[in-house]
């Protein structure tokens, strides 16, 4: 049972959320056209449409608890065809943010391990440096070799490097993730 | 036509071949690229999902160390990436300052960021390419697959239909490939959980692979790394849990439009594709046997 | 009896003395018998009476008599009829004297035996079919009643004789059927006797066109009774005048009956039951049963 | 005997394929009646039409018979044929051997055999078809409109923008309807009283419009072209010539606490009243249920301070008969009464209030100047909640939808918002139906800017706490079960026909779907017509309509009028029904029977045995008779006939086939 | 037998086909008949049609005529109740036609040999069904004839 309130939209990250997106959740109407294209929405505990009607209810925490914006693969199909215009994928990513920056997982760690392992990666090189992000990623996933498997094959065809290419400007992405995580408004990784 | 050229991380990487053939066909078109200085990731697929400053600095920084007017990316994450960060800062000027603010200088607006295949498709002119065309696909049977991020969103990655692109089919129609239609041109393989979400990659990536087989394509033609990647390298696992016979090479465009244009195969990096391209490449090679041989006659 | 003769004959009298009707409708006896008499100011009331034997349904001449003052001698059969012929504006009740009569049930002519000496003390296997359904015998619209009231015994249910012909396999009804009507002479006094056959011009004199032939086949006069039912369809108060009255014995008021008993069933219907109860087959339901329609 | 022509039609290879032409003009050329036979290959064609015209004058023929398609198809075309050859068009038939023949069988003997008994039905048919001339039914050329709310007044301003004398009949002391007690109108928030008392006055001042207030129909009888309405007008108790709505009276009048039916009971009136500020005319009635004096016999505060002696309280009803050529029925709505409803407390709780209501609330000129108030304490409500179809779409009260509820609860919810700024809208619905111009779009400014709260799914029940209204819903869409507290409950109750509708339809005569709306001839092609000619309809009467469908349909019945009544008479089929008053007893079966009320009760006199006599006998109505044949069927006496559909001509055709059938039968 | 007669037995015992008269209402079934036509759905051919206003417009009259003059069944067919070009004239058929059935079911003719039909202006195929059950059923039971040994 839901008891609704004079101000149901009184939580600040709703109303933050809605000032990001440009525009209020009311414009969802539910029609559900976003859930129908989603990929990944087989193995959502609640599909987009759904956790935008939960926001539309005032409901954020719950939303949070369930594993719907770790999940969506930001394929973008929502808002592309979205009949109001609504930034679904918007939505997903800045739950993501949030859940980031509060480390809720929500039964979802192998993905948020990834996403920490991606960026810390970046970070050091400037650039994506694949073996060491799969191995970085298992070892803090605890899935040792998982997808080693097809390390040698990729090594023989000369598709993996043994070592971080070079060549990033590393000052300026260092600087970049500072200012990012600690002094940005919309950063604080 | 002079483009700075953004590979992203992955055509240095696991996409080599993708990095080759662009480059090999570009030189073929008259089409120079430029390495931008200190170039950077993108920051996808996780940047974005986790910290929305760090989303939109990471590409400014790329598109401000640009040396040209206009960008050429062959991959359609960074694609997506760069022309998001480019659209919202236009846009949004205090964002705007805030990721000047992290870049530590203003940020270039006015690059144009193209993708590869836009730039192949649009501004060459088809009977250019066609001229330089030395031999054929020979009605090869393939499908094109754009992924989710190449088309989209509508005014973001505005170069071509959303839900039913043609640049690429278009190409390889050109090139003498028996172009099918399909139905998953634009469906996501679920590029972001290739290492935390196997499971979904497999569901959603062998969606596309069934839907391929069923056509009865003899390749996958693809225009981005992770697609490729995804399609190329977790086929045999996909396959065998979905209890599929066969086997269905992704390849990228630029190596098909290489093929035609008369580099070799090593020159394209065809070797470096996972499922084995020779069934493919024969298949080519009798098909054009076949069209040469009556005009001989 | 002899009481209730002097009632009515000082009733008749007082109702003509204060000028309350032009004509009093009643029975008379003669002869014997008892048969009905249309009286005026000048008739002499004494031949008056009222019997067992007063079969006729005094009711028949209403039509005949519209436009003038009528005093009418009403048992049950004439009351039903009353609310038919006023639901169908062929009686004006505002100029109607209605004499009630305590109806002592009639009996059947062809039940009695020459010179029965006691007609009161007849016992039902003598009575007319008709009266052992009475629903009430003490004329419920009586304007004057005359005589002791009587009581009504438990009405009898069915249909004897319509029962008895439903017996029969198909071919045997019409068979049953054919031979009743090789009887007919298509002499209309079932017609005549009908209090609610009222027509200026029978259907059945209709030439233009003629839609039942006018000789006596008897497929033709089957037709002539199938049609007559139809029209009396909702309509015949089953005072069975028709079958008494036919001089070759066709139970003519079976089919009549048929149709009584099913609509009765069908539409909760019962003909002039109130002076409003409009004929059956000039109203509906939507959702009137049946089940032969495709 | 009559001479008869015979024309059958090929169709090309249609009926040539399966009929044989030559066998079915040999059958036809031996008939009775018959002196010419022949075939065409397209009989419709103009050499076809040549071919008849020419036999017609050469043979002299009074009767045609066209074998080929369905009369459905061709009627007209040949009856016009007839007529060029001056032979009556209803001495031409259609024996229909394509449709019915030979497109269903295949077997050309059996097609063939049909086809012959379709010519003998027919040719027996014509020899007994009589010459009908169309009838013709004078005009006359005044309107009466029934209903004086915005569909009726357009409807009467149309007509008699169109030249055409109008009787407007209102029951209410003024003419508005409900239109007149709204606030602001969707999707446009247009003021509605300043944009219908222009037309009120308009109305008014016509010198075409004659307004009937405070009036009622009471009777109607005769037919399309020529009505004869008796018109009911109810004492006001006020002389209308004296009286100059200065106001006196009803200031004085010391009876204040009369719950105000223009206001829904949310306002007073007193007992001598004019229901609104604006109303037309601007004067006063007296309420007789409740003032003092016709209770007690004491008071006449009115009269007294009344300085132009306008108080009559000798008034009576009076009748009025007029004669108009058309009627346009605009009777409205009322709203389904919400107290009879469980789920809502029966009425109980007084800040449950229907949306009429709110709309009194809301208005400016209304009793709370525009003040939205809670019935129970005065004060400002804070949460409102709007409930829907209520009533509507429910099987248990109201099916069907009622149409103008979605945009009327986002009205409010979006008035509410303006009026009251920190006021919290939530709506429960189960579909928004906006298809309007401009009301989805309205609608998203509801619910996306003014915020309103929609939640997908019904109230299960309303129920007083602490001062405060908690509503139980259900959010289908996140599947939650939801709880308001609110101050203010405002019911979209179902729109219903008004009340005495189906009074009005008996009078007229008219039908009424299963809800008490009435009907329309056709629910496409004829939806401003009723089944009977020269009545018919515009606004809520016919279904819950909003103000521009009803101002649509009040000009389309105006057009429909004008057409009508532009005539100086009307044409009707000649296929009625007649009665032969010499043998009519007068059973008034037919009287019952018809729907259309054609035949009336008349009287003839005659003499019968050199008596004069007067009988009530029945009459049909020509300009009503609509020659169904149900009072031909019914006649137990077979005193009523149908021209163009005979008891002649049906036996004709039985015998013209049948004797064949017979023939063959007695040649075993 | 003999050889002569056996010649002539196959020509003298044509098939046996019903006589059947249908009163069609013009706005409902002669139009559903038309549809038939226009849609060609082929059915038995054996019912001769008369058109009428409205199933209202058939007295009983007309279908004892029918059966007089030789008709082995009859057939009336009207719109849907609820659907009467003129609002009411069918219900008040109906009740007539239950009581003219219910007369004929007692004087033990056939209930099949009279039959009523709602067809409306869209059953062309309902139409054909209609006739073809009609028909089929008047096969079963035979000619119609009234007398026993054949006078009139």
């Amino acid at each position: 049972m839901i008891r609704l309130n004079r101000t149901p939209k009184s939580s600040a990250a709703i109303a933050r959320m809605e000032e990001h997106l440009g525009h209020p959740l009311s414009q969802c109407y539910q029609c559900g056209k976003c859930s129908a294209g989603c990929p990944a929405a087989y193995t959502m505990d609640e599909p987009p449409n759904r956790v935008i009607r939960f926001l539309q209810l005032g409901l954020y925490d719950r939303v949070l608890e369930q594993n719907s914006y770790w999940v969506c693969s930001s394929c973008e199909t929502c808002t592309a065809r979205c009949p109001r215009n609504v930034e679904v994928k918007e939505i997903m990513e800045l739950l993501r943010h949030d859940a980031y920056r509060r480390g809720l997982t929500s039964g979802e760690r192998a993905v948020f391990v990834f996403h920490k392992t991606f960026l810390k990666t970046v970070k050091w090189f400037g650039r994506l440096y694949e073996p060491g992000l799969i191995m970085l990623n298992n070892l803090l996933s605890g899935h040792f070799f998982k997808d080693f498997a097809a390390v040698p094959g990729m090594l023989l065809k000369g598709k993996l490097k043994l070592f971080p290419g070079r060549g990033a400007d590393n000052a300026a992405v260092r600087r970049i993730f500072k200012y990012s995580r600690e002094e940005a408004p919309r950063g604080e990784v | 036509m002079k483009f700075s050229y953004y590979p992203g991380c992955t055509l240095h990487s696991t996409a080599v071949e993708y990095d080759l053939s662009a480059r090999a066909v570009c030189k073929t078109l008259g089409i120079e690229l430029v390495d931008i200085p200190g170039w950077a990731c993108c920051g996808a697929t996780s940047a974005h999902s986790v910290n929305e400053l760090l989303a939109y600095a990471l590409p400014a920084h790329t598109i401000t160390s640009a040396t040209e007017s206009a960008i050429a990316a062959p991959c359609a994450a960074c694609y997506n990436r760069l022309r998001y960060t480019d659209v919202n800062l236009r846009e949004d000027a205090h964002l705007r300052a805030e990721v000047e603010k992290a870049l530590g200088r203003p940020y270039r607006a006015g690059v144009a960021v193209r993708h590869l295949l836009d730039i192949i498709a649009n501004d060459v002119p088809a009977d250019e390419i066609q001229a330089k065309l030395a031999g054929t696909l020979g009605g090869v049977k393939v499908v094109c697959y754009y992924g989710c991020l190449l088309t989209r969103p509508r005014d973001v990655a505005a170069f071509d239909d959303m839900e039913e692109p043609r640049a690429m089919d278009r190409l390889m129609e050109l090139c003498g490939a028996e172009v099918l239609d399909w139905p998953r041109r634009v469906v996501c393989c679920g590029a972001a959980f290739s290492l935390s979400r196997t499971d979904v990659v497999y569901h959603m990536t062998g969606k596309i692979l069934a839907s391929a087989l069923k056509a009865g394509a003899d390749a996958v033609v693809v225009a981005c790394p992770m697609c490729q990647s995804n399609l190329d390298l977790r086929q045999p696992a996909i396959l065998k849990k979905l209890d599929l016979e066969g086997r269905i090479p992704a390849v990228y465009f630029t190596q098909l439009l290489g093929l035609c244009m008369g580099h070799s195969r090593n020159e394209l990096g065809f070797g470096k594709i996972m499922v084995d391209t020779s069934p493919l490449i024969q298949k080519i090679n009798s098909g054009r046997a076949e069209t040469a041989a009556p005009a001989e006659g | 009896m002899a009481t209730i003769r002097e009632e009515l004959q000082a009733a008749v009298k007082k109702l003509f003395d204060d000028d309350k009707i032009d004509y009093f409708v009643g029975y008379a006896e003669d002869y014997g018998h008892t048969f009905p008499a249309i009286l005026t100011k000048d008739s002499d009331p004494s031949r008056l009476t009222f019997d067992r034997k007063s079969y006729d349904n005094l009711a028949n001449f209403l039509p005949e008599l519209r436009g003038s003052r009528v005093g009418l001698i009403c048992k049950q059969c004439e009351v039903r009829t009353l609310n038919v012929l006023a639901a169908e504006e062929q009686v004006e009740r505002d100029k109607l004297v209605v004499v009630g009569v305590p109806c002592p049930a009639m009996l059947d002519p062809r039940k009695l035996t020459e010179g029965a000496a006691d007609l009161d003390s007849l016992d039902e296997s003598y009575w007319q079919e008709k009266c052992r359904r009475c629903l009430e015998r003490n004329t419920p619209l009586a304007d004057v009643f005359v005589g002791e009231r009587v009581s009504t015994p438990t009405p009898a249910e069915g249909w004897p004789l319509l029962e008895e012909v439903e017996k029969m396999s198909a071919e045997e009804r019409l068979a049953w059927w054919r031979r009743q009507m090789s009887l007919c002479i298509r002499c209309y006094a079932c017609r005549l006797a009908c209090p609610l056959c009222y027509c200026h011009q029978c259907f059945v004199e209709d030439n233009k066109p003629q839609w039942i032939d006018k000789s006596v086949a008897p497929e033709n006069n089957l037709h002539y009774h199938i049609i007559r039912a139809v029209h009396l369809a909702g309509r015949c108060i089953e005072c069975q005048e028709c079958s008494r009255v036919c001089p070759v014995g066709i139970p003519v008021d079976v089919l009549n009956n048929v149709l009584s008993r099913d609509f009765a069933e069908r539409f909760g219907y019962v003909s002039g039951e109130t002076a409003e109860t409009q004929p059956a087959l000039t109203r509906y339901e939507r959702d009137d049963k049946e089940d032969f329609i495709l | 005997m009559a001479r008869v022509g015979v024309f059958i039609c090929w169709c090309g290879a249609n009926i040539a394929s399966t009929v044989d032409m030559e066998k079915v003009t040999e059958a036809a050329a031996k008939l009775p009646h018959v002196v010419y036979a022949t075939n065409y290959k397209y009989m419709c064609s103009d050499p076809g039409q040549k071919t008849i015209l020419d036999a017609a004058l050469e043979h002299k023929l009074d009767g045609i018979v066209v074998a080929a398609c369905s009369p459905r198809m061709h009627e007209p075309t040949f009856r016009a044929v007839a007529a060029e050859a001056g032979i009556n068009p209803y001495r031409m038939q259609m024996a229909n051997i394509r449709e019915q023949c030979s497109w269903v069988h295949g077997d050309v003997d059996e097609a063939t055999a049909k086809a012959v008994d379709a010519v003998r039905m027919m040719v027996a048919r014509v020899a007994q078809s009589l010459a009908l001339e169309p009838i013709k039914v004078p005009v006359t050329k005044r309107a009466l409109v029934i209903g004086g709310g915005i569909a009726g007044i357009q409807a009467a301003l149309d007509v008699a923008d169109g030249g055409v004398e109008t009787i407007l009949v209102e029951r209410t002391p003024s003419i508005g309807g409900k239109m007149a007690g709204l606030d602001e109108t969707f999707p446009t928030l247009d003021c509605s009283q300043c944009i219908l008392t222009p037309k009120m006055v308009d109305a008014s001042r016509s010198e075409l419009i004659k307004l009937y207030t405070y009036c009622e129909v009471e009777k109607v009888d005769g037919a399309v072209g020529n009505f004869k309405v008796t018109i009911r007008k109810k004492a006001k108790y006020v002389n209308t010539e004296l009286c100059n709505g200065c106001g006196d009276c009803w200031h004085k009048c010391p009876y204040k606490k009369i719950p105000s039916e223009f206001d829904f009971g949310v306002g007073n009136r007193t007992a001598i009243y004019v229901p609104f500020p604006q109303a037309v005319p601007n004067i006063p009635v007296i309420d007789r249920e409740t003032c003092v004096f016709f209770k007690t016999g004491k008071c006449r505060a009115c009269e007294k301070f009344c300085l132009r002696g306008a108080i009559d309280f000798e008034q009576e009803d009076e009748f009025e008969e007029v004669e108009v050529g058309a009627i346009i029925v605009a009777t409205g709505y009322d709203l389904l009464d919400h107290t009879q409803m469980g789920e809502f407390r029966y009425g109980a709780i007084p800040d449950v209030i229907t949306g009429l209501q709110f709309e009194r609330m809301s208005s400016a000129s209304g009793p709370t100047e525009g003040k939205i108030l809670r019935p129970s304490n005065g004060e400002e409500p804070k949460v409102v909640v709007f409930v829907h179809c209520v009533g509507s779409r429910d099987e248990n009260y109201k099916e069907y939808c009622s149409k103008i509820c979605c945009m009327y609860s986002a009205k409010h919810a979006v008035i509410l918002k303006h009026r009251i700024h920190d006021a919290q809208a939530y709506l429960f619905y189960i579909d928004v139906r906006a298809g309007g111009k401009g009301y989805e779009e309205f609608w998203k400014r509801a619910c996306v800017e003014e915020g309103a709260e929609y939640l997908r799914g019904r109230v299960s029940r309303v129920y007083d706490e602490g001062g405060k209204v908690i509503v139980e819903g259900q959010d289908t869409l996140s599947g939650e079960q939801v709880e308001v507290a609110a101050d203010l409950v405002v019911l979209a109750t179902a729109v219903v026909p008004a009340k005495g509708s189906e009074e009005l339809a008996r009078i007229l005569g008219i039908s009424t779907d299963k809800d008490g709306f009435f009907n329309e001839a056709h629910p496409k092609l004829r939806p401003v017509d009723t089944a009977t000619g020269g009545i018919f309809l515009a606004g809520c009467c016919q279904a819950p309509k909003d103000i521009p469908e009803s101002v649509a349909q009040g000009s389309a019945a105006a057009s429909k009028t004008l057409g009508l009544l532009s005539k100086e008479d009307i044409t009707r089929e000649p296929t009625v029904a007649v009665v032969d008053p010499l043998i009519c007893t007068g059973c008034w079966n037919c009287v019952n029977v018809c729907p259309f009320g054609a035949p009336e009760k008349s009287e003839i006199t005659i003499t019968v045995d050199g008596k004069k006599v007067t009988r009530a006998v029945s009459n049909i109505n020509e300009a009503k008779c609509e020659g169904c044949g149900l009072c031909v069927a019914t006649c137990p006496g077979n005193c009523i006939d149908q021209r163009g559909f005979s008891d002649d001509q049906v036996y004709a055709e039985i015998g013209g086939y049948l004797e064949r059938v017979r023939a063959a039968k007695n040649s075993d | 037998m003999t050889k002569a007669e056996k010649q002539k037995e196959p020509e003298k015992a044509p098939q046996w086909k019903p006589n059947i008269v249908g009163f069609l209402c013009n706005w409902c079934s002669y139009a559903g008949a038309d549809l038939a036509g226009t849609s060609r759905i082929p059915y038995p051919c054996d019912v001769r049609i008369i058109r009428v206003p409205c199933s209202g417009r058939v007295d009983p009259l007309m279908i004892l005529r029918a059966f007089r003059e030789g008709a082995d069944g009859v057939l009336v067919s009207g719109c849907h109740p609820g659907d009467c070009h003129y609002i009411e004239g069918n219900y008040y058929a109906r009740r007539k036609f239950i009581a003219l059935k219910k007369l004929l079911d007692h004087v033990g003719i056939d209930p099949r040999r009279f039959r009523v039909s709602w067809v409306s202006a869209s059953e062309g195929r309902k139409w054909a069904n209609v006739v073809e059950a009609v028909t089929r059923e008047l096969l079963e039971v035979g000619p119609f004839r009234y007398e026993e040994d054949g006078d009139d």
